[in-house]
């Protein structure tokens, strides 16, 4: 369970990136966030994994208060979450291979396990071929889902998917969507930023629209 | 381990730095080995005169013998009569021979040759002690070599000014070289530690293989300037060829001891570890 | 004129990127390249500005077979070409403004001019009120519009767009596309990769599908 | 010089290298101006004393002095007679003049005292020299201090093998650091320069800053040695107090000659042009 509760953030005076969001995602939500470029989406996922700090506001994750946890102790917060980030953030002096078992590897979980389970996230988003390249010998679209299969690999309880589809084609970006619901009905709660109206009017559970900083609408389908 | 492989050009380049300064700090505590070495071997040798007046008695002359052995100062004397006073002259001018044979009188005062167990002739104790002797009755004069006492005590100086002072000052600079070459390492993977900690790694986990890096980096450079040290040691006297007599003493190196061997890499350990460490601090935030 | 002849290229064995490619793009097209995510897009376009060679093939554009011009010389065909590339490759230790300016510089024009130029194209894609800022405090459309700046900002003859409206809501993409496309009419070619049906169908003039660096369909609307 | 500011931790680094590097190349320069001029003082000291028969008549005496005046080896000829000799003696020994005033003959031959023209004594002319005119009538015997001869042909080697081995392999090694600090920058810059290239920038027009970034690196780096060298130059003896006597003039350094220093600084522009031109070389191809 998410719960933002007043939320505002400012990275530079005198623009707000967020004002006054209050929101929540119950356990097993499929929401989306939506609105125009700038409009603060990266910003509000930011601020759920505590990437940054929101200006004012509070941030109750099942139930804990995660702006009083502390930087040593964060890493138990974010072992239960999947993130896309929409840069990726792959290593690429790394294999596609390492890039995703270093999640698992955080987790101390057996070098056996780690090689299966590896595997079987690189087949869901159909990049299992590649599994020894570079990062960058990959075209973009298929970093985008390495990206993808790291988030995934752990079996998170959140997920977290920024823009996950923007260099995917249709059919793909549907797949895609597809994992993240079937994920989503084992009980995870999932919460995609996209520009992509198709996706949406398919899969929409829960909808926020952003814009310029502000929660517009919401939108239960 | 894997990392350090990984980014081979780079950590060659740190090692190689980490190297070359402790080079120059072994270089500098060979060079203060070697001088404190030299400034021992003057003050073993430094040997104070006491002339005896020419009539003395042997009883006088005893009292006097009795009180330099006493003293808590000495730590060797020898009397010498006028006749070996004489044989060491002739010994050292042989060309003198047909004057002194042609003398009728043996010009030479009968003597004591003494050893001081302080080696810095200026200290308080030696200088009442030099005073008080100089007193008793029965000594003629007191002679020791004064230049030389000064340059040894400046030599002893400079083995301490350039074994604190720029040993020292090398290896805060070594300190700051090392910990900005790991800080521009750790620089280079900010990418790496900010994903761990956003893919939840605990400090512990994303800290232990930098720590080992570091290390590692430090204990080999450490090693390696003790090679290249030895190899300089060994090389270059044989380059200049061993004619230079006395000043070959000051030139020369004597290689470190082990105790500042050990010392040199655990201080390349520690400085890799502490480098390595402050390094991450700031990013190990958010 | 942009004329590819049996183009193939090999990045590692045993896979072709492209294999056969033959193709042809009249002054003042306005094209489209679309295919699944790994298709050979951005590889297509990378041979045409010469940042990877082909395996085999030959490239002609205006009549230079650029495969012949040397490296020190390929400058002068890269100043009639504005490039939006797929990764932005934005410089983040410049603000947007010297971002955009860096291509006028080359060109050697004047202080004053570049100035004007610079807010013009930015005013384009809407991004003019962030002319100072660092790109790592921009959203990543954002960013993404000052890649689009930056190759329009010279007026070049050749436009190679690599997915530019991946990041950007629908209606900003379809305002850089008339973008595009005001600046086609002015007599400059355009290609653009791009995974959008929907823009494809709005603005197609020729259309090509790559499929497994295949050529598969060429259509003309 | 936009760039140079804008990576200013780095490039404080580096300058700090270069400045290092070439710290180490001009204290071992010092050392070696140093060490030249002391072989030169002690070669210009250099005197042959020709004893002669003590019956020597004035016309034999002359013949000798004229031959040595003449002889294309000298420079400088002194006849010393036996009565200054004896003086020069009881100057150098004062408590052995009851002895000699007891003589009643003078022990004391007379002599010439000769400065040489050639400095290193062991050259074939000088040795023939001194053959020939010891095979003269009327010349007793020839003394001259063999081992300050080999001491001081022992410090001429020393200080050309710390001149040009030392100070080679020296200025080797801080070109192979400077142009590797330089690549690192270069290397952090890689993304610009493909950028650059891809929107249509010439060559030259990428060099130009990282060439003039690279000179005003070297040139700066040059000068903070020479500044700092200076420093070290004048703090140092101060520090040791100057009671070392001989040894003084083998610790002290010297400063670096005009040109030297300006070429000092010279190999440093001319360093970090050629570090920044070969690094760029592999970046600027596609
Ligand atoms: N540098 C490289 N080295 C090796 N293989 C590469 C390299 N770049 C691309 N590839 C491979 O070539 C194929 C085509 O890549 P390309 O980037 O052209 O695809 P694309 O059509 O642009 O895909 P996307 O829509 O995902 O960007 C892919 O299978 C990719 O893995
Ligand atoms: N680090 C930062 N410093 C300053 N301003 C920032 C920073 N990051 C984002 N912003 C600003 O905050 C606003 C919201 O940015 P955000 O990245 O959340 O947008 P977004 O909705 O994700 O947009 P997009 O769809 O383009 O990714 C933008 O105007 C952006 O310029
Ligand atoms: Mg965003
Ligand atoms: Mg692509």
């Amino acid at each position: 369970m998410i719960e933002l509760y007043h939320i505002w953030k400012q990275y530079q005076k005198p623009q707000w990136a967020l004002s006054d969001i209050t929101f929540r995602a119950e356990r097993g939500d499929f929401c989306f966030i939506t609105g125009p470029s700038g409009s603060g989406k990266t910003t509000l996922l930011k601020i759920i994994f505590r990437e940054i700090f929101p200006t004012q506001g509070q941030i109750v994750i099942n139930r804990r208060n995660i702006l009083r946890v502390p930087d040593h102790k964060i890493y138990s917060l974010r072992r239960t979450m999947g993130i896309v980030f929409q840069d990726f953030r792959l290593l690429f002096h790394k294999r596609v291979f390492d890039n995703i078992a270093i999640v698992l590897q955080v987790l101390g979980i057996a070098r056996k396990d780690i090689r299966r389970r590896v595997f079987n996230a690189l087949r869901m988003v159909n990049l299992h071929h590649k599994m020894w390249e570079y990062p960058a010998h990959l075209s973009y679209g298929e970093q985008q889902r390495v990206a993808i299969a790291r988030a995934v690999v752990n079996s998170p309880k959140i997920i977290l998917a920024d823009e996950p589809t923007g260099n995917l084609d249709p059919e793909l970006a549907f797949e895609i969507m597809s994992l993240f619901k079937e994920i989503n009905k084992k009980g995870a709660t999932v919460i995609i930023c996209t520009h992509d109206r198709e996706l949406i009017r398919h899969f929409g559970h829960k909808i926020f629209f952003l814009y310029k900083g502000k929660l517009l609408r919401k939108e239960t389908l | 381990m894997n990392n350090l492989w990984q980014y081979r050009v780079r950590n060659v380049f740190s090692v190689t730095i980490i190297c070359l300064s402790f080079l120059i700090v072994g270089i500098f505590l060979s060079l203060s080995n070697n001088l404190q070495y030299t400034a021992q071997q003057i003050s073993k040798n430094m040997v104070i005169v006491f002339f005896l007046k020419k009539d003395l008695s042997e009883k006088d002359r005893n009292t006097i013998g009795e009180k330099l052995k006493k003293s808590s100062e000495v730590i060797k004397t020898q009397f010498i009569s006028s006749e070996q006073a004489l044989g060491k002259f002739l010994e050292k001018f042989p060309e003198l021979q047909g004057i002194v044979n042609n003398l009728k009188i043996n010009p030479f005062p009968p003597s004591f040759e003494t050893t001081l167990k302080e080696k810095i002739l200026s200290s308080d104790e030696t200088q009442s002690f030099i005073q008080s002797m100089q007193n008793m009755k029965g000594i003629d004069d007191v002679q020791f070599n004064k230049d030389w006492v000064e340059r040894m005590q400046s030599l002893s100086r400079l083995a301490k000014a350039v074994g604190f002072f720029l040993g020292g000052i090398l290896i805060l600079a070594s300190f700051f070289i090392i910990s900005n070459v790991i800080k521009l390492s750790v620089f280079a993977r900010k990418d790496e530690i900010g994903i761990l900690r956003l893919v939840g790694a605990t400090n512990t986990f994303i800290r232990i293989p930098f720590l080992l890096d570091g290390i590692i980096m430090g204990i080999l450079g450490g090693m390696l300037s003790l090679f290249v040290l030895f190899l300089v040691i060994k090389l270059f006297p044989l380059y200049l060829g061993s004619s230079l007599g006395a000043l070959n003493e000051l030139i020369n190196f004597r290689y470190l001891s082990l105790s500042q061997s050990i010392s040199l890499i655990g201080a390349g350990a520690v400085i890799g570890f502490l480098g390595s460490f402050s390094s991450l601090a700031q990013f190990l935030k958010v």
